[in-house]
């Protein structure tokens, strides 16, 4: 059967599928005809920004992705890394901010289970999760209503499915108000026979697609989110899909059941643009063909066309390839899980994508257009003309507006500093039973059942300091990160990155990106951190507005003994109070400022990798000999907020003296810029009188600044000559905050 | 007695995922509804139903007040269908 | 020979590894029991652990009751066989009648990860022989359907037979609605079935089975039944 | 067009709490819907809708079916109260 010659696609119809018209007569060009509607389809989800990277892909080129301990870097659906002994520890951040948008509970799961099925795609059992989300103001019930779901959401399927929600990152900001932000991470652990890899190979092997039906759910879903949210987004509701834990867990135990198999070539998952993009991915890394019969495919609904079947999005889906003349062991595997296992097509040597509907051919795409054939796009950008003065400000000649106890306890009160067990206790943290250390302090730590050693994670996303710059922003989340591991005694493996912004196509936000991804570069590769994987998620846009650059990095550490790891909480009475890295005066960028000035402005904090990696060699070295009683990272809120912490985890105050004497001509803000400014890296530890000395050693053989502050206990917590807060007030201001505004209904 | 013209009216709202939005839980009740003996079954789908105690005069009022619950709150408009029955109780 | 944990799997559930390293911490053995068999492979011990069978849905536990691995576990309740519901397997266990109530939506409506303090009630069972009454375990719960409900009349009975095992309180074992996460009837966080061979618990004392992970107070659980049944010569 | 005397029905199962047991869904759509502005809204209570696409011949038979899936499988005894209606569809 030979297909019918089809018309030029209207402008409409190209709008659907966000391909512009020179994309499309680039496509016909190379294929050297017009493309049919199924084909146009395919096609336009393939070369959307959300599968093909087009916009991005140039700046992500940037980004160092070798490294001793990587074995798969980006490509594949998650990066790798060795943990020694044949241990594999692979991980991937993905961002679903436009589902949730639409769908809040259900964009947020499906987010979670796009990230899981990353994991086992290659492999590796899902041992934690982590999220990183963004909203606008909760004193706005719109704003609460969308958090609170959101956290259902992410709950749901995690505590479902049984695997861990270790931690996240929770920030709220008004520039978040339209476009809230939903980015999930897993990590998993694999052996190395098990490791499995995205690629079709065989021609002749059966392809098969498992687990559930396929539906008309979130058709056109990469689409969607290659475009800005507006007012039509209503009648783009149909992609909203409703996720199934229950049943992805059906189909994680039999993949990995499959993954030690021998019949098994290759294994992706089904996420955006659906098998179009899994089969056509797997086969274009192979450099063969795919032949897809549509007929083969099960469905949920009657009726459903070729184009909906390619383009489904229905979620907990696998293809995989396997041996021929294998292929009932296989489904024996699925049986058993109740779950559908359809032999759907098979490899061939044609590097194309070739479309049966039954007997009849209905698309054949050559791989190379498809996947390859787009051009990458490099949109102008412009610096902010109002930058400089923006960077020029001096936010310490700003009056305050508050005293220095009502401005501590205002931002500890704040959702931002507060304490977020509201969120976390819903996430079950625990299951799996290697949570050392979960939610609720820096990073997070699992030990490796059968090893002494075990892994940290966490994920920092660059705040209001990226707004003002975003190069210096990103760097500063890198850095974050680094000392988030340093303080539970972890050493950074590699790390992963969501890159969420705006509207590409505006200059400003091409600005950004350009900063960002620069800046991510420039600080992975002076830490010595290997980027092995990430994701971009461009147009958070609502009418014109878009958010702040919000680069979001998941960084995945291997700590030597998890035995031997300390608390943020201050542990005794007596104990002596230490920051370790530089005294700083500064609040360009910081909550407090965001709090009290509204706007953000001035140069954010300096970074100093060199000081940065000796202090955090320091703190581990610390950490790990077992000196400390208490060591907690100082970043959001200051010295001041850092230290509250440490004294409501411990149940104890603290009286510190901060031994900088006030310049004779001081700026009105300066005691403010003391307290609660965000001076990069930092370290408030405490140690027992008895190990001052070994601490004092450790610091100079690292050549590491360290100043005595003080001294654990009491009922308040003072900082000499400033400010002085009971820690009974302290406690309730950050236990209040987030509880307090989500209890209010 | 009431003096005035209130009555009592019971408004009962079923809730449930538009056609096309997948309904895991209805799958999985029919699978289990099968297992179970029952292959008669095909397609089962799966909602809420909530009732409500309300006061009002008219029952054309009371109805649109209803909808309006309906819409603001009782359904996801995303997902989620209505439909509701009104009677008036007999004091 | 070491005593033997048979550990059912359902699918959707999710801490048949957690018991099993438990177990294994309490020097016993394990084994896995699949929902769709009818053999429980010589377990002394029958362990129904936490999850969501079968998704959880239309009611925690509805449809797992009644798979074939079910049937054989009644059968072994029956005859004085030990099962041990955590969780999930509580709910499948009172889905089943092998334990009278039902568990609710907890009263917050959220689902809740975080640690209890639970008082021991009664000893007189395997489970708990290692214990006294009064003494106070710390165990996490992690659930959204936790909220024990019986009527008057099973409440009353379970109370006059000594059944209810495990309540809800504070670290010192004061009883209190604050230490109540779910707004279980009686604080109840788990009950005995009348041959008290049958335990069901909401709190998962596989996951307090090392200081490491901040509690051990889970492992007199499973010790408690490694021990008695070696006492006993099984 | 069947030959046979085999229908399609479908039958609306309504799952409720007992109105004994507590029901924490009910109370907080009541006070958010009292929060919107429905003060006129008593109680509320939140069960289950579940319809089920059968087949079968005999309406009678067909009923005596879904009262053994409701009890069976459907609704849980101790805390639950189910009524259902069963219609036959024209082909
Ligand atoms: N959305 C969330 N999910 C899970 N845990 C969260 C979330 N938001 C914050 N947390 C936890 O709360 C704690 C404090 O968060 P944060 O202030 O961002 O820590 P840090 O500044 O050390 O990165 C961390 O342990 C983090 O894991
Ligand atoms: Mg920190």
């Amino acid at each position: 059967m030979t297909q019918a010659v089809p018309e030029a696609p209207t402008q409409a119809e190209l709008r659907e599928i966000a391909l512009t018209r020179a994309e499309y007569e680039s496509a016909s060009a190379q294929l050297g005809r017009a493309l049919n509607p199924l084909e146009l389809g395919m096609l336009g989800a393939m070369w959307s920004e959300h599968c093909s990277y087009k916009t991005s892909k140039p700046l992500l080129r940037q980004l160092r992705s070798t490294g001793a301990r990587v074995v798969l870097g980006p490509g594949e659906n998650a990066g790798v890394v060795d943990l020694g002994d044949d241990l594999l520890c692979c991980f991937k951040i993905e961002s679903h901010n436009h589902p949730s948008a639409i769908e809040p509970v259900q964009g947020a799961a499906t987010g979670v289970g796009g990230i899981l099925r990353d994991v086992f795609a290659m492999g590796a059992r899902p041992v934690a999760l982590l999220d990183a989300i963004r909203f606008g103001d909760l004193d706005q019930s719109l704003q609460r209503h969308r958090f609170a779901r959101v956290v259902e959401g992410i709950g749901f399927y995690g505590n479902c499915i049984g695997v861990p929600t270790v931690g996240g990152e929770t920030y709220f900001d008004s520039a978040y108000s339209d476009n809230c932000l939903v980015n999930a991470m897993c990590v998993g652990l694999a052996e190395r026979s098990q490791l499995v890899r995205a690629v079709a190979s065989g021609p002749g092997n059966p392809v098969m697609l498992v687990g559930a039906d396929t539906g008309r759910d979130g058709i056109h879903g990469a689409t969607f989110a290659s475009v800005q949210l507006d007012e039509s987004a209503d009648e783009r509701r149909p992609a909203v899909q409703v996720g199934n834990p229950y049943l992805e867990k059906c189909l994680l135990e039999a993949c990995l059941e499959l993954c030690g198999h021998p019949a098994l070539v290759g294994l992706q998952d089904c996420g955006a643009a659906g098998l179009t993009s899994s089969c056509a991915e797997m086969a274009h890394r192979g450099g063969v063909g795919i032949e897809i019969d549509v007929a083969r495919v099960s469905r949920r609904e009657l009726g459903m066309s070729p184009y909906q079947v390619m383009l489904s999005e229905s979620q907990e889906r696998m293809v995989l390839v396997v041996e021929s003349g294998q292929e009932d062991a296989v489904r024996q595997i699925f049986d058993r899980w109740d779950l559908h296992s359809d032999i759907i097509g098979r490899v061939i040597s044609e590097p194309e994508l070739r479309i049966l509907d039954g007997p009849v051919r209905v698309a054949t795409l050559p791989l190379g257009i498809l996947v390859d054939g787009f051009a990458e796009r490099r949109p102008p950008s412009r610096r902010p003309i109002d930058l400089d003065s923006r960077l020029a400000a001096d936010p310490l000649s700003s009056p305050a507006p508050w005293s220095l106890e009502e401005s501590w306890l205002r931002l500890l009160s704040s959702p931002n500093c507060g304490e977020t067990r509201w969120i976390f206790r819903q996430y079950d943290h625990q299951v799996g039973d290697d949570t050392v250390r979960g939610p609720g302090g820096d990073a997070a730590v699992l030990r490796i059942k059968g090893r002494s050693d075990g892994l940290a994670m966490t994920v920092d996303g660059a705040h209001r300091s990226a707004a003002l710059d975003p190069r210096q922003g990103t760097a500063l989340a890198v850095a974050e990160a680094v000392r988030n591991l340093a303080v539970v005694g972890a050493e950074p493996l590699a790390l992963t990155n969501c890159l969420n912004f705006g509207d590409p196509d505006q200059p400003e936000v091409m600005w950004q990106m350009e900063e960002a991804v620069g800046g991510l570069a420039e600080a992975a590769l002076a830490f010595g951190i290997p980027v092995v994987s990430g994701n971009v998620s461009l147009y958070n846009d609502f009418q014109g507005t878009g958010i702040p650059p919000t680069p979001m990095v998941g960084l995945v550490g291997q700590v030597p003994a998890v035995a031997v790891s300390t608390g943020l909480g201050f542990r005794a009475a007596g104990d002596q109070i230490y920051l370790i890295g530089p005294a700083g005066v500064e609040l360009a960028g910081s909550e407090y400022q965001r709090l009290a000035q509204g706007a953000v402005m001035g140069t954010p904090p300096h970074l100093d990798v060199a000081a940065e990696l000796v202090a955090a060699a320091a703190i581990r070295d610390l950490v790990r000999g077992s000196v400390l009683s208490s060591a907690h990272d100082c970043s959001l809120g200051g010295l001041a907020v850092t230290l509250a912490e440490s004294c409501i985890a411990g149940g104890l105050g603290a009286v510190v003296d901060f031994p900088l004497a006030i310049p004779s001509q001081a700026p009105t803000g300066w005691a403010w810029g003391v307290l609660f400014g965000e001076t990069s890296g930092r370290y408030l530890v405490s140690v027992a009188p008895d190990l001052i000395d070994l601490l004092a050693a450790v610091c100079q053989g690292h050549g590491v600044p360290v100043m005595k502050l003080g001294v654990v206990g009491g009922s308040s917590i003072s900082i000499g000559g400033l400010a002085e807060i009971a820690l009974e007030a302290a406690t309730r201001a950050s236990a209040g905050g987030l509880a307090g505004f989500m209890e209010r209904g | 007695m009431p003096t005035d013209n209130r009555h009592r009216y019971i408004a009962e709202v079923v809730v449930t995922l538009k056609p096309v939005v997948n309904d895991p839980q209805g799958l999985v009740v029919t699978q289990a509804l099968h297992a179970l003996g029952y292959p008669e079954v095909g397609a089962t789908r799966v909602g809420k139903f909530i009732s409500l105690d309300l006061e009002g005069a008219e029952e054309s009022q009371v109805r649109a007040r209803v909808e309006e619950m309906c819409r603001r709150l009782l359904r996801n408009e995303v997902i989620e269908d209505y439909r509701f029955q009104l009677r008036r109780e007999e004091p | 020979m070491p005593v033997r944990f048979g550990i059912a799997v359902f699918p959707g559930t999710w801490s048949e590894r957690d018991c099993s390293h438990a177990v294994s911490l309490a020097g016993g053995e394990s084994t896995f029991l699949w929902h769709a068999d009818r053999d429980l492979k010589g377990s002394d011990c029958v362990v129904l652990p936490g999850g969501f069978a079968h998704g959880d849905y239309l009611r925690a536990g509805a449809i797992a009751r009644f798979a074939p691995l079910m049937d054989a576990v009644a059968e072994h309740a029956r005859a004085g066989g030990l099962v041990l519901g955590i969780c999930n397997g509580f709910q499948i266990l009172c889905e089943a009648g092998l334990l009278p109530g039902a568990l609710l939506r907890n009263r917050g409506l959220q689902f809740l990860c975080q640690p209890t303090w639970l008082r021991v009630e009664t000893v007189s069972t395997r489970f708990l022989a290692g214990l006294e009454v009064g003494n106070t375990l710390e165990i996490p719960i992690s659930h959204g359907e936790g909220r024990y409900y019986a009527d008057p009349a099973t409440l009353a009975q379970l109370e006059a037979e000594s059944r209810v095992a495990l309540r809800y309180s504070g670290p010192t074992g004061e009883l209190a609605d604050q230490y109540n996460p779910n707004g279980s009837l009686h604080q109840i966080a788990g009950i005995l079935n009348e041959q008290r061979n049958v335990l069901g618990m909401m709190p998962h004392p596989e996951r307090a089975c090392e200081a490491l992970l901040g509690s051990s107070d889970g492992l007199a659980l499973f010790s408690g039944v490694v021990r008695s049944l070696v006492a006993a010569g099984r």
